[in-house]
Formats: structure tokens, sequence, C-alpha cells
């Protein structure tokens, strides 16, 4: 039995090692997500909206001439060993940039490592504003701040909402979800709104009826529900808020941004519901439009959530910025990332123009009513 | 105190499990190097009073003293610190240590924790383990053991498992020796052996002893001094040709005529 | 806080209860027959789901039929379980079936990530089932009634099982004692494989019951309820399932009551609340609830 | 008495931790470095989790709540001056300036976890076989949650992030020998046996003057300490720690190393460790050429459900094969019976 297993393991040990490196033929990037755990259901569709970048890339004949991208993929398992495990196998590969993770507890023990090689990193989900800074300037974010999205959804409901008193629950087990509710809160104060309750939740919780019934329960009844929670959670929280009997506008960043809050709670009672998103659902911009119909044509169903469509603007990112360098060279690709100005990317324009190196991308704010999604406004940032 | 001489004295010792009275007000005196017998049908209580002088049970009155100390409310381990040790009638061997190894868990209490001795390795700690293994193998070899000190307890035979735990029990260096049916299982030759060691140590180390036995030709053989028990409570004690003809006795065993000296009560 | 508010709050507590308790009793039952638990059993549960899920939205089959089936394939499941890995197995030390169980649980996981996809699916209940009731100041659902009600009838069915049939004798024989169970003439391994079948019968139920009351299910949905049966089953005894029960009302009340009657901060400590009162009912009672003593080599 | 063999075994341990991680320094790549230390650190959580499990027979599932205590203990004390205002704004001010190297650091946040588990042990040692899992499991759980939730010290759910990269082989393999080598002393020690002996039946021991209580508790306390120690190793070696690192999953992982190996035995536990380690890294290139994530974890729990039915004693029971433990010397080649 021990043999048996040695034997095998030196096998597949042995074949990183032995396969050989190519003339630099192809262009390396690593991706790193979380196939399998938790945090799956946001990083696969990540994932496949890269895989899906890399193909149309290739099809079309590739980068500098013809080089081909080759997209190495690593399971991070939702666990920080393994992310940074997987970092290190993508470095020790030879990849030229890394793409990857929708959460910063993921970022940060595998950016650092790239950052230490002078490899750029791009994260495709994890929005964080203080990133950029914690990690250094090989890391690069396609997605807005959660600042921003927060803000965003802050002066919608407090301007086109009216909401003058605001109930906010927060998912107190994850730092996205955290800093969302910090930033709405921040915004809805200095608008002059009044947080009249504040409610928290962990991810994994299926049953929110203590929350709901200290909802009713409050004084005075708020305009609005801000949820700071990630997909899993969406559709149950809209679900049972509505099934009893409250119809109050329900307010939330990108999380939201799934089928769930739809598919759960059915149609009918899926209304009223409000966040702010990247901007590519129901987006009439032609590449949005593209890359709904090439994701369906190749999956054979939507994209999953907001995270495909970052996780193809990752890839995309990098291969403008590619054949801007006109070098495929991690030092030049990170110069010519940083310079990125005005990149129209499906989730948005991206430019590198602030201090914090957080892209200044225009945020959708989306409504759900009866089940149906509407774009009611996009959002620009307004300082810097 | 009128317990001084006294090597182990029981006053009044009461256990009761929710209703059922199992032991009712018994009482012992034994002296400095006594060989003492615990007989009685079954169901008479004879383990539970073992249970309750090593400590296992705690005990719902009565107190009794050992060196004319109160040691009621010892746990087992306290117990066997003062001097008292036992065997268990289903034997209780660490079964997949060694026989050697069995010995030598005795003999921890003696030697203390030493816990950074152990660790760095010194000179005393390397002292104190070999004395151990010598001490362990003396044992052994008393009790017929020394071919087998690196077997497995459990891959040995009945007879033997019940002498190791002899060993184990002498081990620990009593004053007092408490044991439960330790001929249960053996054979006629078996339990003669083991009656000669039983008067081996008794007389060699001046050991006291009290032993529960169904073999009542052993008990009677071996032992000075009878008590008997029946149904919790006290009924006779005295020599064994007193107890031989006391008429509650042969009562006692008669009125229970499925009685079978082998059985587990 | 009004009269209202607390009976919402004791109504809620008492549903996800019943929830628990659903999954808890299956649990209880294996463990209390051979000594196992069953960490697979949580994930029994997403098959019941899942079970579900395929049945109403493919084949359309009408929903007593679907429970039905959901009920076989759960069977289905204990019995292959055990008589693939269990039963090579009994007569180990009990960790070794813990441990395994754990293998399985990992593998059902990652099996079902790899053929139905990580993403969660919604999954919905026939709309009768969905109807809001009130009675005075508390609301629920008819899905909640149905579920308590199974709870219920489930605990009465089974203690009569244990206590007046012919299974339920060589289940409580073989419980007491397998050698002696096995010398009287007791059929071990069916009677371990009617047990096996039987709580995973009642956890596949309990996973159709778990999508249509909460509505959205995934592949890693299991976790949850294996961990939260596991926690009701010891507070209320291993081994008893009027004890399960009560564990599992006492696990959904106190979760319930913990951020329903304690400022919103607390919420987020209610894990640490929940445990922190299971480890001192286990020093109090150590035990259980209404556990008997599982012996010294435990 | 005893015969050389462990000691020229040890000897030949040392030899080839240091001739290997000067080796593999040297020449291996930072992925390979990096499997290797986390081989490591695996040997060290499951040797020590033997000591709690496999010689006490306490099935405690805590092993990375102690983790977690001595790897935040570690980090904080060894934390950048530079960033800990940057960081750590809420830092309570007797924490401000308290650094230390990482030597002394990875100490204090073993003994930190050590004294912890004094402090759990009171508590739950008194309870038997699953209850003590549950209790322990619940340990756990409160351990992320106050994590999770004292934002000050720990940053909640997103950590302490940006340590420096202290561990590497060296340090690794150096507490790797100290582990096997404790371990190994107090299995073969008055103390070990103390503890087998209760694991086998407490009742018993008891009677022989063992103290119940102080064995248990020392076997957690030792067990804890190495946790904490590699808790320190395992975030220096990220440069991060978060609470959700140490889950109930780590604890199942650790504690299959244990069985599978053979509880009670370091041999067993050590080359387990190995394997599992390799194992899981090895199913990546599947994986990743065919795109069948979680593969690994199936065939894993395969392989290890067949060892559990047909060695459930695991790879070498509960003893040290041969050829570590040598023959005993004095031992006459008695086959008797």
């Amino acid at each position: 039995m021990k043999k048996c297993f040695i034997t095998i393991g030196l096998f597949f040990m042995s074949l990183p090692l032995a396969t050989p490196c190519f003339s630099a033929e192809p262009i390396k990037i690593g991706a790193l997500y979380s196939l399998t755990g938790g945090m799956s259901s946001i990083d696969t569709p990540s994932l496949r909206g890269a895989e899906l970048a890399v193909k149309i890339i290739n099809k079309n004949g590739g980068l500098l001439d013809g080089r081909m991208i080759e997209l190495i993929s690593v399971d991070a398992k939702t666990d920080q060993k393994a992310a940074a495990i997987g970092a290190k196998k993508l470095l020790s590969n030879g990849v030229i940039a890394g793409i990857g993770h929708s959460d910063p507890s993921f970022v940060l023990p595998s950016a650092p490592l790239f950052q230490k090689k002078g490899i750029p990193f791009v994260t495709s989900g994890a929005t964080l504003p203080t990133l950029p800074m914690m990690i250094g300037d090989c890391l690069f974010m396609v997605p807005f701040g959660d600042d921003d999205q927060s803000f965003a959804i802050a002066d919608y409901s407090f301007k086109s909402l009216g909401v003058k008193n605001v109930a906010i629950w927060t998912d107190n087990s994850m730092d996205f979800t955290k800093t969302l509710s910090k930033f709405y809160k921040q915004r809805m104060t200095e608008l002059g709104a009044k947080i009249v309750l504040e409610d928290f939740f962990m991810m994994g919780d299926k049953d929110f009826s203590a929350q709901i019934a200290r909802l009713k329960n409050v004084s005075p009844q708020p305009d609005a529900v801000f949820i700071s929670s990630i997909p899993n959670e969406a559709g149950l929280t809209t679900k049972q808020l509505r099934e009893n009997g409250l119809t109050l506008p329900i307010v939330s960043g990108d999380g939201f941004d799934t089928e769930l809050i739809v598919t759960v709670p059915g149609k009918e009672l899926a209304n009223d519901v409000y966040f702010s998103t990247h901007t590519y659902r129901a987006d009439p911009r032609p590449e949005v439009i593209q890359f709904i119909a090439d994701y369906e044509k190749e999956y054979g169903v939507p994209p999953e959530n907001a995270f495909a469509p970052l996780g193809y603007d990752a890839i995309a990112l990098i291969a403008d910025a590619i054949t801007r360098a006109g070098s495929a060279t991690p030092k030049a690709l990170k110069e010519s990332l940083a310079k990125t100005m005005g990149f129209k990317a499906v989730t948005g324009e991206i430019s590198y123009t602030r201090p914090s190196r957080v892209p200044v991308k225009g945020v959708s704010i989306i409504s759900v009513k009866k089940g149906e999604y509407n774009v009611e406004e996009i959002w620009f940032p307004t300082t810097k | 105190m009128t317990h001084k001489k006294h090597l182990l004295h029981v006053v009044d010792l009461v256990k009761r499990f929710g209703g059922l009275v199992a032991v009712s007000d018994y009482s012992l005196t034994l002296e400095q190097g006594e060989l003492v017998g615990l007989i009685g049908p079954n169901g008479a209580g004879k383990t539970t009073v073992f249970n309750l002088l090593s400590g296992v049970l705690k005990s719902s009155s009565g107190n009794f003293f050992f060196n004319s100390q109160n040691i009621t409310k010892f746990s087992p381990a306290q117990t066997a610190r003062v001097g008292i040790a036992r065997t268990f009638q289903n034997i209780r061997l660490f079964e997949d240590l060694s026989v050697l190894d069995n010995i030598k868990v005795a003999f921890h209490m003696h030697h203390g924790k030493g816990f950074l001795n152990t660790i760095f390795h010194t000179k005393k700690f390397r002292q104190t383990e070999k004395e151990i293994t010598q001490k362990a193998m003396e044992f052994a070899e008393l009790m017929n053991l020394t071919e087998l000190i690196h077997e497995p307890a459990k891959k040995l035979p009945y007879g033997d498992q019940r002498r190791v735990e002899i060993a184990r029990a002498l081990a620990t260096n009593p004053k007092l020796l408490l044991l439960d049916e330790p001929a249960a299982g053996m054979n006629p030759q078996e339990t003669a052996e083991l009656m000669r060691t039983i008067k081996e140590i008794h007389a060699k180390q001046d050991m006291t002893i009290l032993i529960v036995e169904h073999d009542m030709r052993l008990v009677m053989n071996l032992c000075q001094r009878l008590q008997v028990l029946n149904q919790g409570q006290l009924l006779a004690q005295g020599t064994p040709e007193e107890i031989q003809n006391s008429p509650e006795v042969i009562k006692a065993y008669l009125g229970s005529p499925k009685e079978n000296p082998h059985a587990i009560c | 806080m009004d009269f209202g508010y607390i009976a919402q709050q004791l109504a809620n507590g008492l549903i996800l209860g019943s929830m628990y308790a659903l999954v808890a009793i299956g649990f209880s039952m294996i463990y209390g027959i051979v000594r196992l638990i069953n960490f697979a059993h949580g994930d029994i549960v997403m098959i019941g789901a899942f079970t579900t899920l395929v049945l109403m939205e493919t084949a359309g089959l009408p929903f007593p039929l679907v429970a039905f089936f959901v009920l076989l394939t759960g069977c289905g499941m204990g019995i292959l379980i055990e008589r693939i890995s269990f039963r090579p197995m009994r007569g180990a030390p009990q960790v070794t079936g813990f441990i395994a169980s754990l293998g399985i649980s990992i593998m059902l996981q990652n099996l079902g990530i790899l053929t139905l996809s990580a993403q969660p699916r919604n999954f919905s209940f026939p709309s009768y089932m969905q109807r809001i009731l009130n009675l005075g100041p508390v609301s629920f659902r008819v899905v909640d009634v149905v579920i308590i009600l199974t709870a219920f009838f489930l605990m009465v069915a089974l203690i009569f099982l244990v206590q007046k049939t012919k299974l339920g004798i060589a289940m409580r024989a073989t419980a007491e004692n397998i050698d002696v169970a096995r010398l009287m003439g007791i059929d071990i391994n069916k009677t371990i494989m009617a047990t096996f079948a039987i709580g995973s019968g009642l956890a596949a139920i309990a996973g159709l019951m778990w999508g249509g009351k909460f509505g959205q299910i995934d592949p890693l949905m299991g976790y949850v309820p294996g961990l939260k049966s596991f926690v009701a089953a010891v507070i209320g005894g291993v081994g008893s399932i009027p004890g399960a029960i009560l564990g599992a009302f006492i696990l959904g009340l106190s979760e319930v009551l913990f951020v329903g009657l304690l400022p919103p901060i607390y919420s987020s400590y209610r894990d640490a609340f929940v445990f922190g009162v299971l480890i001192i009912i286990l020093i109090a009672m150590p035990n259980g609830l209404l556990g008997k003593d599982i012996g010294d080599k435990a | 008495m005893e015969s050389n063999r462990p000691r020229y075994c040890l000897g030949l341990l040392i030899m080839f931790m240091v001739v290997f991680s000067l080796g593999i320094e040297r020449t291996a790549n930072d992925y390979i470095l990096a499997i290797v230390s986390f081989t490591g650190i695996n040997i060290i959580l499951a040797v020590s989790l033997n000591v709690t499990n496999g010689f006490a027979g306490l099935f405690s599932l805590g092993h990375p709540a102690f983790m977690a205590i001595g790897g935040y203990t570690t980090a904080l004390l060894t934390f950048s001056m530079e960033k800990k205002p940057l960081f750590l704004p809420d830092l309570p001010q007797w924490l401000i300036p308290v650094h230390l190297p990482f030597f002394p650091a990875l100490l204090v946040g073993g003994c930190f976890a050590a004294l912890v588990a004094q402090i759990v042990g009171i508590s739950v040692l008194r309870l038997k076989g699953h209850y003590l899992a549950v209790a322990t499991m619940g340990f756990l759980i409160i351990v992320q949650v106050l994590l999770n939730n004292a934002n000050s010290i720990t940053r909640g759910p997103l950590g302490l992030n940006g340590l420096e990269e202290f561990t590497n082989v060296s340090w690794v393999a150096g507490w790797v020998v100290v582990t096997i080598y404790t371990c190994w002393k107090i299995k073969f020690s008055s103390l070990g046996r103390s503890m087998l002996a209760v694991k086998e039946d407490s009742m018993a021991a008891n009677s022989l003057g063992v103290d119940l209580f102080y064995t248990r508790n020392f076997a957690l306390t030792v067990g804890a300490f190495f946790a904490g120690v590699a808790g320190g190793l395992w975030g220096h070696l990220i440069t991060a720690v978060t609470p959700g690192s140490f889950s109930l999953i780590m604890s199942f992982n650790i504690i299959v190393m244990v069985v599978v190996g053979g509880t009670g035995s370091i041999t067993g536990s050590v080359t387990a460790a190995i394997i599992f380690t390799l194992a899981i890294e090895c199913f990546r290139p599947l994986e990743e050429n065919f795109g069948i994530y979680g593969v690994g974890e199936i065939v894993i729990s395969l392989v290890l459900i067949l060892i559990l039915i047909f060695k459930p004693s695991g790879m070498f029971g509960t003893g040290e094969p041969k050829f570590v433990t040598g023959k005993y010397k004095q031992l006459s080649p008695t086959n008797g019976k």
C-alpha cells in the first residue's frame, strides 16, 4: 500500500517538473480560484469567464503575432493554505501574471507572493479598496471598490427611493460584507439619513426569522433594509422578508447580483429589490451583449453571476496591456497595466487614475420588480 | 482514636443504588498481615464492598480508615497511593500493552511525573526507568511471567492474565491487597499454583490480603478468617471451620439452589 | 419587546427546532444501534433535496409520489453506505466509523460539486405549502406546520417501532449488546441495515423539507444539518429518540432566542453561545439530557 | 535495557533533516519548498495530536483551535512595528510596543496555547468519547467566533496579513525533530505508559494510582503546545492568519492522518502526514488537466475508507515498527504457548 502511494506520488510530483518549458511560445497566465468548498459557487463562474476570454483570444490568433495564451488554473479550495501553495505553484511554472479570487481573505495569502517576484496579479472579484495599498504595485483590481458600490446604492436609496430611516443587516462572518456595510452606513449618515437598526447574521445561516421579527418591531419603521450578503444568502433573505409580509425596499451591493433573488422567492415576491453592481446586467452595451451570447454558447447557461464577466475582464485587461506593451514580460505588463486608460471591459470602463489604484468604474443600480431586472441608473464616482 | 492499631477499619458501610441496598452496615477490622476471605452467594455485594474500599464507588454512609486515616472519600488513585491495591473480577488489563508495560504502569505513582526529566532524558530519568524495568521484571518473575513479558496482554490465556493483574497490583507496593475472584476461570492445576503464590506473597512480604472467591476449597485452605455476606449484610464471620459449621451460612447457600460457583455476580 | 414579538420568536424557534429534529432523529437512531457518529447523514439530506428537485422539476411527479421516491432513495443510500463501508468495519474502534463517515461525507460533497455544480438552486414547493397562516400575533407557513407534524409523527412512529415491533426489539437488543443479540438468533446484519435504511430515509425526507422551507439547495447544504443534528443528538443524549427531539428543540430555540432577545450585535456570537451552552450541559450531565451511560470505554 | 536502535534512528533523522533541508532549500523551487514545509507542519500536527488522541485516548477535535491561538499570538508578537499602526489602528495600548523575534514568539505562542489547554482541560476532560469530541468541537467554534469578533486585535474575518515570511524548511525541520523527539520520549516513559493505560482502561489505571485528570490534561497540553507552534509556523509560511483557516475540516484532516497512521504510533503519524500532504498535491495535475476539481478529495476519501476497512488499526497500529525500535536485547526468543 505504502509503496504504491509513493510510486503514484512520485509520478505525479514529477509531472510538473517533467513538462519542458517551451521557448516562451505561449503566454502563461495563472488563475487562482476556489473551485471546491464554500467559495466555489462564486469563483467557478469567474474561471469560466476567464477561460472563455482565453478561448476567444486564442481563436482570433492570440497576442503579439500569434502567441497563444495558456491559462493555468489552480484550485484554491476555499483554503488559505491551498491559495498560498497554488500561488507558489503558478509562480514556479513561470506565469507572467496571475488572476483570481473573489474575496480578499484569499488574495492576501497569494498576491504578496506575486508582488515579491514583481509579477502582476489581477484580482477579478475582491473589492476591498485598500488591497492595492496592502499588497503593492503589482496588484490590480478589475472591480470597483466597496466604497464606490456602497456610495452608489446609498446615494440611490437616499435620493431616488427617499429612504430617510434605514435598517442594516450585515453578514458578520466576512470582510467583504462588513466593509460594504461600513461604507453604506458612512454615506447614509453623511447624507442625513438615520440608521434605525443594525442587525447581523453569519454566512451559511438559513433562517432569518429572528432578524425579521426584530425588524418588524423596530420603531420608527425603516424605509428600506440594506442587506450586506454574498449571493448564497441573497435569495433566502429576500424570500423570508417578503413572505413575512415586509414590503419595504431591499437594497444591497453586488452580492445580490444573482438569479437567486428571483428564483428563490419566485417572481411575485422578488419585488422592490435594488442593488449596485458591475455594469453588465441588463446593460445594452455591445461588449456586454456579445459576452452574454458567447458565454451562453460556450456553457449553455447565461452567466451565473457578475463574477463571470469579471473573470472574463481580468483576462481581457491583461491581454490589452500586453498588446499595448508589445511585450509579455511581467515588468512591461505591470507598467502597461498601470497605464490602463478607458479600457472597455464588460463590467465597465477601467482606468487606474486614482492614487489608490482602485479603478474608477461606473456602478449600475439595478432594480428588480416582479422578477424583472432593470438598470435604473449608472452611478459614477464624483471624487477624483 | 480507637482504630490506631488496625490496618483497615470499616465502620457501618452502606451503599444504595437507587432504592436497592447493595451493602448495608458492613464492618471489618483487618490487622497487619492477616489473610481474610469474603464469601457469599451471587449478588451478595462482595464486589461492591471491593469497589467501595478501592474508591471506585462512593459509599452512601459509613466510614473506613486505613492506618487510622479516614479514606472514605478518596479517589481510586488516592486509595492506591496510601497502599491499597486491587484486582478486578472481570480482568481489566491494558490489553494493547505488553505484560511488562502493564506492570510498569503501577510504578508511575511512586516515581513522580518528572516531565522535564522525561523530555531531556536526564541521568535521573534513565536511572528511574532502569529501576522500574528491573523491579517490574522481579514481579513478573514472582508471578511466573518472565517468558511472557513482551507479549501483548490481550494475547495471553485467562489464567496468565489473572497473574499479570496480581503482579501489577503487587507492583504498586501495597500494604493491603484486594483480590477479586483470583481463581475464576482457572483449571485446578492453575488454582493450586495460584494458591501457592498467594501464600508466598503473604508470607514473604507480610502482606495483608482480603480475598473474594467462589472456590471454597481455595478459600478454606488459604484464609485465616472468613466473612460471609448475604444480600448485602454480614451473615457470619470466623475461622473456616466455624463458617463451615454455621447453620445460617448453610441456609443461605442452600437457600439459593441455583448457585453456580463461577457465575458473575 | 411585547408579547407578540416573544411569541413569534418562540414559534420561530420551535419551527427551526423541528427542522433540526427531523435530521437528528435518524442520526440518533443510527448512533443508538451501532454507536456510529455518521457525519454523512447531512449529505443524505442533500441527496434527498436534490432528488426532490429532479423528480419535481424534470419528471413533474405529484408531490406525495415525490416524497415516497425520496424516502426510497434515502433508504437505498443508507443501505448502500452501510453495506459498502460500515459493515466491513464493524468491530473496529468507534473512531474508525466516525472517520469513515467523514470520508463518505467529503466524497459525496465533492461528487455533488462535480456533477451538480456548486451553484445554489432554487427549490419551490407547491404554492399551497407556502401559504401564510396567522394565529394571533404569530405568523407561520403551511410548510412549517407540515414539518412540525412530520417530526412529531415520525417520533411517535419510531418509538412505536422500537418498542412494539419485532424489528424494534431486535434493534434494542442489538443496541444493548451485539454479541448477545446474535446468540439470541437475531440477524444482526438485517437489523443494522434496517436501521440505516430508516435513519437515512428520514434524512432524505428531512432534505425535502429543508429545501421546501428555505427554498434554496446546493451540494454543500448537508454540512449545517449534519453538524446541528450531531449537536442536538448529543444534547439530548445520543441514542435516545425523544432525546434527539428535545435536543433539537433546545438548539433551535436557543439559536433563535439568542439572536432575537439580545441586542443585535450579539448575533455574531450565536454559535459561541450555542456551543457554550452545549459544553455546560455536557459538564453538568455527561450523558446528555435523556441519554444512558455509554460506558467507560466510550 | 532497550536497544540502541531508537537512538540511531534519531541521529539518522537529525542528519537527514539537516542534509535534506539544506539541500532542498538550495535546489527546489518555491512550490516544492512550500509543499515540503506544509508536510513538516502536518507532521508536527499529526504527531502532537497523537499524544492527545493516540496516547491518552482523548478524542479531541480542538487541535486547530490551539493552532489558531498559537498562530495569532505569534503573528501579533512578530508583526512589523511600522505596519502595526496602519494595519491595526485599534490595537490595545499595551500591545503596541510588544515585539519579539520569531523563535521566542513561537515559544510564547505554543505556551499560550498550552495555557489555554490547561483551562479548557479543567472543564471538558471529565467527558468521555464522543461527548468530549463534541465539547472540543464546541471549543474550536468558540475560538473561531471570538477571533471573528475581536476586531481590534485580530482584524475580524480578514485576519492578520502581511506577516514576515520567516518559516522555511529549516525551521520546520527543526521543529519536526523536536516534536518527534519529545513525543517519542513521552511515549516510552512512565508518563507515556500511564497515558496508554488511561486510554485502555481508565478505571484500572486509576486503581493503580494513576491520576486520570493530571494525565489527560498533560496529554492535552503537550498536544496544544505543539499545535500552537505549528500555528505560528503556518501563519509565517502563508504570511496570513484568518479565523476561517483553522476550521473543523482541518481538524478532520489531522485526525485522518492519526487514524490512518495508527492511533498511538508516532511512525504512523509521520508516514501518514507525508502521504496525505503529498497525495493531495499529486492530484492537482490531474484535476487541472481535465478540469475535474474535487476528484483528488474523492479518491483520497475512497482510499481512506479502504484503509479503514482492510486495516482498521491503521498502518502501524499502536506500536512502532521494528525497524525503528529494534529488538529488545534481553528478550529471550520464546515462542511459548
